[in-house]
């Protein structure tokens, strides 16, 4: 694993992605015991507007916060996609949600489609866990943090009533990665 | 060391912000919301009361600042936040707590400005208001942390100046120090070092409200406990009744600011990275100073002999140490997100012995190290 | 997205309800305050007709949008 | 697909910022088919917010418009209406722009009865800052600052524009929104000062946090709490204690601010320029 | 001649620095007197004031005593009361610092219903900064920035304190200074937000400029034009206008602030600290 | 010229401002009375109803600056005046004066602070706080008269560059000068320079309220003429709509900071007695300029080649004129009413290049000449 | 001004007045409001009982006395 | 006459001495042609506080526009008299009120006593124009301004109801200032 890992969870308010972020920098800076660090960047409006949430995650002690090329990107929206991928990494990793997300756009980091909106409904009844299984997903491709980590995050940070639905959110998130991986591989 | 009861917690900056003020014996918190600040309020209405302590929302900033200065001569060591509009808007009441002497916290959550200005992005625009904002002559302790951590033992650092000063003392967080999210390692309550307002060893006959002890500072007593004085806004006495006299006015003034000024040994606090070779200096502080320590790193690869000196204390301001720089290095860079703020104080200080140049960004985004290199390059070619 | 930009409308002969559905947020008042209900959202939230002839005109739908995202148009 | 409303907003601006389902739009439509009823003339029209949710609406009509600093809403509007005394100001605040910082102006506007029209949506909460508790925010219930219930009693401020001295005092909901839009015809009329307080929604801020989790939740709530004048009197103190009264509370007819100040002027001109 | 009085007062700032027979000397005498009625113990009692002549009432008091910012008072003493519940603390206002700048303040203290006796001292006029008309100058009076009478109405502080909430509600005046005496003892002794309007005179300020050149002259006015609860109901309404009614108009018993605020405590610590 | 209707007249520091801004076109005062300020506020109430215009008294001085940029949107030239406690108050406001350029003017006529401290006193402890008293990064102009005769022609000026660069502008009294009385010959209204707001001449469907024209500062169209637009205390585009793109926020910035700070020349003004072969200079301003120009003579008569610059403009702060005589003489004494602010200003622009000594008193009483040359004769000595 | 810094004491069997001359303004109070006219201005406009015979005790004057410069005190 | 005449007005709130500064810059300024500063300095008190009004006159302009050594020094209290004093200047010439001050102090300056607070109530029924005899007297005595200018400045200065008594007032002073002249020539 590189130093020092930069990812950005984009898409809009209301998808609960800072949220997100502040599990997965839990997960590695609490239950991993790595450093790391979150932030984010919102606009005045309540809900709708454009959400971002980065995290940085590394062994070391982190100077700068920010995400300044993004190692991960996760794109729930298509003006996020838009917007964020001028600042993914060459060599990045590029997650959308292919039910919001038309245009994917061309560039050089790897792509992964997945309808996250679309199988959080179908599969668990709600899209409010669409940012829970995009950690899913993100940790079965990246290994980012390790399941146990995320889980213990996830557990948490949820209020006791959801945590059920979120767990299964999560592994879920998890396995459809690991498909992937494994057509990849194969 | 292993005995103690230490958690640590991945914390927002404002999160860090109510666990340090309440180790350090804050108690009372009155406040009224504002991005992004406002998670301060949230955290304080939930934490308080379980532990004694009291929370009011009040009607808006002035009366917020009002509140806390009653409460702290009551006896409760009090704390406020806000971000600038309510910055401003307690200006009068900060210039209150200086003259009269009462301890408190006042934290600003530095946003994009003038007026509304941009509620959701970070700033350091308001670095020359918390020394200058209120009317007439004093002198302000104001604190900038640039981490999470930082922000914890900051808040403690600030109440205890407040207390051991009896002054208002400025926590200068900005947006993205404010909501930032890092891992603490919170200390546990008995290892945290608390100082509480010196109170007087006199009966009350005998008790000068106003009167310095040694180190120029007056013992205070609390309303309630037996002491009865008189505490006014006018300039006073050493009784704290209203003086018309020059020399008394003189010696009342000067003493409220000399309190601060000569304790600067004391009360400013600084860190220095790579500076013994430098010839390039950066002088950063909260968040831009994470930006300004990875540009060190990347010029050092690049073979620059840069350095930084990141500012904890903002005001007073370090000016000796800005000077003894000034005569060390060549250039000295201030990347600011603001128009150029401290820059003034730091072409002030280094009276001409070096260049002074400003980098400044106010356009909502947090300056990132690669510009700052890009500055030095350019200025190196120049 | 492209779909959204459209304002659909429905009509019969003395009604004509117009949706926006760039604007219209799925906040679901129209379709639950309807006295007649007429309508029904679809897969977004947004609504659709699906009872037009029993529309009143009462426009309460289109008053009570806070998106002006529904109107309704009498055939008079 | 051409409404009056068509004609009085910035197209551009559009979709709003709030949030699906927020009372701010359902009270813009309001506003706006008042004074398309009026058939005023738009370049004579100033509309006039402070900072919250609810005061962004100045950012959608195609008015003479601006947003002020939170809570000074009504003195900037005094200014404008004292320079100009032709324009019709309306002023648009929330529950906290108008009640909590901005209290003092709102009982001194009332008290000059100057000729401005006050709008307050109430939805009962601080919704732009993320939902803490206001001075309208009744007992008992939760904001993020109020963890533990609101111990705070509410203002009424019908009350409050009437004892601090105000022409026009009534109160609507974003449910009753024909009464609503008449409500507010009848204030923008009014020549002195007008207040018109609408209970409004807050879903993300105020529903979330007492369990009305969705829209449609909390404009029930509103129709269910909302009760006349008239049923208001046959209710016991117990059931009066959550519900809204809506309607008219007050209607008389005094000289305005800027009408008793042209006659100083005359007085003064008379006298002619001394020293 | 040592009475009452020299109990309570600090000598070394007497003579005071009021004009002579300014109705604040009087006023101050009343509470002294209300207060060791009580028999409450000096060391458990604060005294807030803001900014004005009345306001420099607590520098001659030997209390726990504090002279503010102008209009501020009520916020600082809602601090030290939250602080320190156990202390009994009294704000003294004029009538500027109290509805002029200090009005949010004072309508809020009313609504929370925090546990403060508020005593304005109503001389109609800014009398510290030379006779500018304040919110509760009668309209048609002089001053120094109303040269051709003041068209403003003015607040009725009564009603406003009462429609904002407050607890307890007396009007006095300083001719009638024993009435006063037990009016402030009342209200010192409610549990709850509390207040007390004094009608007093300025003779310097707004008697020289409304044509009532000695003290004197001011007392008789202020008897003439003050009428009790019963007689102001016979009135016709052009009689009522230049009259003050003075009396008890609230009395009611309610939880305060305080008191509401330490059941959030043990609730709080019932559920222990969370994170 | 004979022609010319003036009178001579014995005026007050505050009798003069209100003859000026009339003279400059004000037709609106909103204000609160504080000393010693108030009688700006009453000669307002007693003559702007005799011409057509407008005074009111607002229920504090946040509604009356509120009130004071209203009057302005809807074409009244606009002023209003207080001290300290007040201007403390305006912070907020004056920032979306600024923000929203709105032309405006603040006169603070200052005391004793901080706090209410010396409120019948005089001082110049608010010379920072003109500069700084708001959050968020801005520019500003103030002046500050010495006389009462410049009380009158810096109101007008003041008026004056409010209308020219669209942006609120501070007077700054004392509480000597706003109090003392002079003769002063009041020009005839058609001798007076009197500029006007630049306003658009597009139609109002092409109208961009805050689109700068060559000179950077946006044609302004007054409420009720015909132009609808939008004004916001929000970073807001040319439109005047909130934005959040970091390019129109960086510009928008940087343009109300620069259509300042771009045209110095035409707004900073000052006088120079005696320094063409000066080895020592005074700068000094308001009423303690009286003082230093006394001074000048007295040490010129022992001999001593002792100059004063006199500041008319506070700020933007004329730091070239400053470091050019830093260059040229020996030391350079400020002497103020305050603990040492505008010396500050002086030690930064001189760059090393002189001794810069802080002469300040604070016991509420105007600095006296002879001290002043007390202060050299000891300089001189060292 | 020295006789000023007395308190002047003037009384019968039954009643004491006392005037703290020094904190006493001559505002004329006492005087004008004393329902039995006991009191009248000296030269310097401060009271002297001219008929303390007549006084009944009601304090009246000592209670309206806006700088505590005159006390009435009882015989009992 | 001396180029630069500094003169200073002292005595309590209330004895009207701002308005007669007012009134004696006004006459030097206005009636006589000549330069003149009026300044003051007041307490916070309305009545009562000490006062001090100073007017400095001279042929040339005025840079410093407060007394620094008075040539006329006016007491109309025992605390101005005592207070201000200390700054009369060697030749200087000091008037005090002698119904008011009793404790003369004993300096070089050449000293006038007049019982101007009675003489006042007296002779013109009033305390109220204390200060305008004290104008006349000052006036009667240097010639700092012209009798006549000094009468325009009274006759622009107070309501019309008041003026003649302050006519009256004037010559009152004026005329004790001359007797007393006159009596020290002879
Ligand atoms: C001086 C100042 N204080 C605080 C804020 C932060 N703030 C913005 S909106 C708001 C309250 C919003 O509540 P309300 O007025 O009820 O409007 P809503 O958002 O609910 O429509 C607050 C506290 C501010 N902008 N300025
Ligand atoms: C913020 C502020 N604004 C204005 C003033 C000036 N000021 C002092 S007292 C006062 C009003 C006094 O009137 P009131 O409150 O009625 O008291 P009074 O003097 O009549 O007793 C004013 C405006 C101030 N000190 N602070
Ligand atoms: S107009 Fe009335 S009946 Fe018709 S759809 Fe709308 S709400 Fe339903
Ligand atoms: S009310 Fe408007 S926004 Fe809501 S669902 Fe209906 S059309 Fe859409
Ligand atoms: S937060 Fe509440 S008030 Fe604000 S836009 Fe959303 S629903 Fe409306
Ligand atoms: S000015 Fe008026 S209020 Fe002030 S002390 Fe004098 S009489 Fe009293
Ligand atoms: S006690 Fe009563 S009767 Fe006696 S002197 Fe005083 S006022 Fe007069
Ligand atoms: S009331 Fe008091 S101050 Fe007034 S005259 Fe009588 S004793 Fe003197
Ligand atoms: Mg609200
Ligand atoms: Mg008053």
């Amino acid at each position: 694993m590189k130093e020092r890992i930069e990812i950005c969870l984009s898409g809009a308010g209301g998808q609960g992605l800072i949220l997100a972020g502040i599990i997965l920098a839990e997960a590695a800076g609490i239950y991993d015991g790595k450093e790391a660090v979150q932030t984010q960047s919102y606009g005045p409006e309540a809900r709708g507007g454009a959400s971002r949430s980065e995290v940085v995650i590394s062994n070391d002690s982190i100077d700068y916060p920010k995400v300044i090329k993004s190692d991960i990107l996760l794109a729930l929206t298509q003006t996020a996609c838009d917007k964020y991928v001028k600042k993914l990494s060459k060599d990045g990793i590029l997650v959308v949600d292919s039910s919001m997300v038309k245009e994917i756009p061309s560039v050089p980091a790897k792509i992964y489609q997945f309808p996250i909106t679309k199988i959080a409904q179908e599969k668990l009844g709600t899209k409010l866990v669409t940012n829970i299984i995009s950690l899913g997903i993100i940790t079965g491709l990246t290994k980012v943090v390790s399941m146990e980590a995320l889980k213990k995050a996830v557990y948490n940070r949820v209020p006791s009533k959801a945590k059920e639905v979120n767990e299964k959110a999560l592994l879920l998130g998890f396995d459809i990665a690991k498909d992937m991986k494994l057509k990849e591989e194969s | 060391m292993n005995k103690l009861k230490r958690n640590v917690e991945l914390l927002q900056g404002n999160e860090a912000c109510v666990k340090g003020a309440i180790l350090s014996g804050v108690r009372f918190f009155a406040g009224y919301p504002i991005t992004p600040s406002s998670e301060i309020a949230e955290g304080m209405a939930r934490l308080l009361p379980q532990i004694g302590g009291k929370f009011v929302q009040m009607e808006d900033e002035i009366a917020s600042i009002a509140a806390v200065i009653g409460a702290s001569i009551a006896g409760f060591k009090s704390l406020t936040a806000t971000s600038g509009p309510g910055f401003s808007l307690k200006q009068e009441n900060l210039g209150f707590a200086i003259i009269s002497e009462i301890p408190c916290v006042i934290v600003n959550a530095q946003r994009g400005g003038p007026s509304t200005g941009l509620p959701t992005k970070p700033s350091q625009g308001d670095m020359m208001q918390a020394r200058w904002g209120t009317h007439g002559d004093h002198s302000i302790i104001a604190l900038a942390p640039s981490t999470v951590n930082e922000v914890l033992t900051l808040t403690i650092k600030a109440v205890n100046f407040s207390e051991k000063y009896r002054t208002p003392v400025i926590l200068l967080l900005d947006e993205v120090i404010a909501h930032m999210r890092e891992k603490v390692e919170i200390p546990a309550p008995e290892e945290v070092e608390v100082i509480n307002r010196k109170k007087p060893t006199v009966p009350p006959e005998e008790y000068f409200p106003f009167k310095p002890d040694q180190n120029g500072i007056p013992p205070m007593a609390n309303f309630g406990e037996g002491y009865r004085y008189h505490i006014t806004g006018l300039i006073h006495n050493q009784k704290g009744l209203p003086t018309s006299n020059p020399q008394e006015i003189d010696s009342f003034i000067r003493r409220i600011n000399n309190k601060i000024q000569e304790n600067v040994k004391d009360i400013i606090i600084y860190e220095k990275y790579f500076l013994d070779d430098a010839k390039i200096a950066l002088i950063a502080c909260g968040s831009v100073a994470r930006a300004a320590e990875r540009t060190v790193k990347l010029a050092r690869e690049e073979g620059l002999k840069v350095g930084l000196l990141k500012l904890l204390t903002i005001w007073p301001f370090p000016s000796e140490e800005v000077n003894r720089l000034a005569q060390q290095v060549d250039l000295i860079i201030v990347p600011e997100m603001n128009l150029g703020q401290m820059v003034l104080e730091v072409e002030r200080a280094s009276r001409g012995n070096c260049e002074v140049v400003s980098y400044s960004r106010v356009d909502g985004e947090l300056i990132n190290p690669i510009e700052i290199l890009g500055k030095i390059q350019e200025e190196i070619k120049k | 997205m492209k779909e959204n930009k459209l304002i659909e409308i429905y009509q019969n002969d003395s009604v004509k309800i117009s949706v926006r559905k760039e604007w219209c947020k799925a906040c679901g008042i129209c379709i639950e305050f309807c006295p007649k209900d007429v309508l029904a959202a679809d897969e977004q939230g947004k609504p659709i007709p699906i009872n037009i002839n029993e529309c009143i005109k009462c426009s309460l739908c289109e008053l009570r949008c806070p998106d002006f995202a529904i109107t309704v148009e009498g055939g008079e | 697909m051409k409404t009056v409303i068509n004609n009085y907003i910035r197209e551009e601006m559009f979709p709003n910022i709030w949030c699906p389902g927020c009372g701010n739009g359902i009270v813009l439509g309001a506003i706006i088919r008042a004074i398309d009823d009026l058939k005023w003339d738009k370049n004579k029209i100033a509309m006039i917010s402070g900072i919250g949710c609810s005061s962004r609406i100045t950012g959608y009509v195609d008015f003479c418009t601006m947003n002020t600093t939170h809570g000074r809403a009504l003195p900037f509007a005094t200014g404008i209406k004292m320079a100009n005394p032709n324009m019709k100001v309306v002023v648009v605040m929330g529950d906290g722009d108008c009640s909590a910082i901005g209290g003092n102006h709102f009982i001194h506007a009332a008290r000059r009865n100057i000729d401005l029209t006050a709008i307050i949506i109430n939805n009962m909460i601080y919704g732009m800052t993320g939902g803490q508790y206001s001075p309208l925010t009744p007992t008992k219930k939760f904001g993020t600052t109020a963890p533990y219930g609101n111990i705070d009693q509410s203002f009424d401020l019908v009350k409050l524009a009437k004892a601090a001295g105000a022409s026009y005092v009534a109160r609507g909901t974003v449910y009753h929104v024909r009464q609503l839009t008449s409500l507010i015809k009848k204030a923008l009329n009014k020549k002195g000062f007008s207040v018109v307080e609408i209970i409004s929604d807050c879903p993300i801020s105020y529903g979330k946090m007492n369990k009305m989790r969705t829209v449609v939740d909390m404009l029930k709530w509103i129709k269910d709490m909302s009760v006349s004048k008239k049923a208001w009197e046959d209710l016991s103190p117990e059931e009066k204690k959550e519900k809204f009264v809506i309607g008219e509370f007050l209607d008389i007819d005094r000289p305005d601010y800027t009408e008793l100040y042209s006659k100083v002027m005359e007085e003064a001109q008379k006298m002619g320029v001394s020293r």
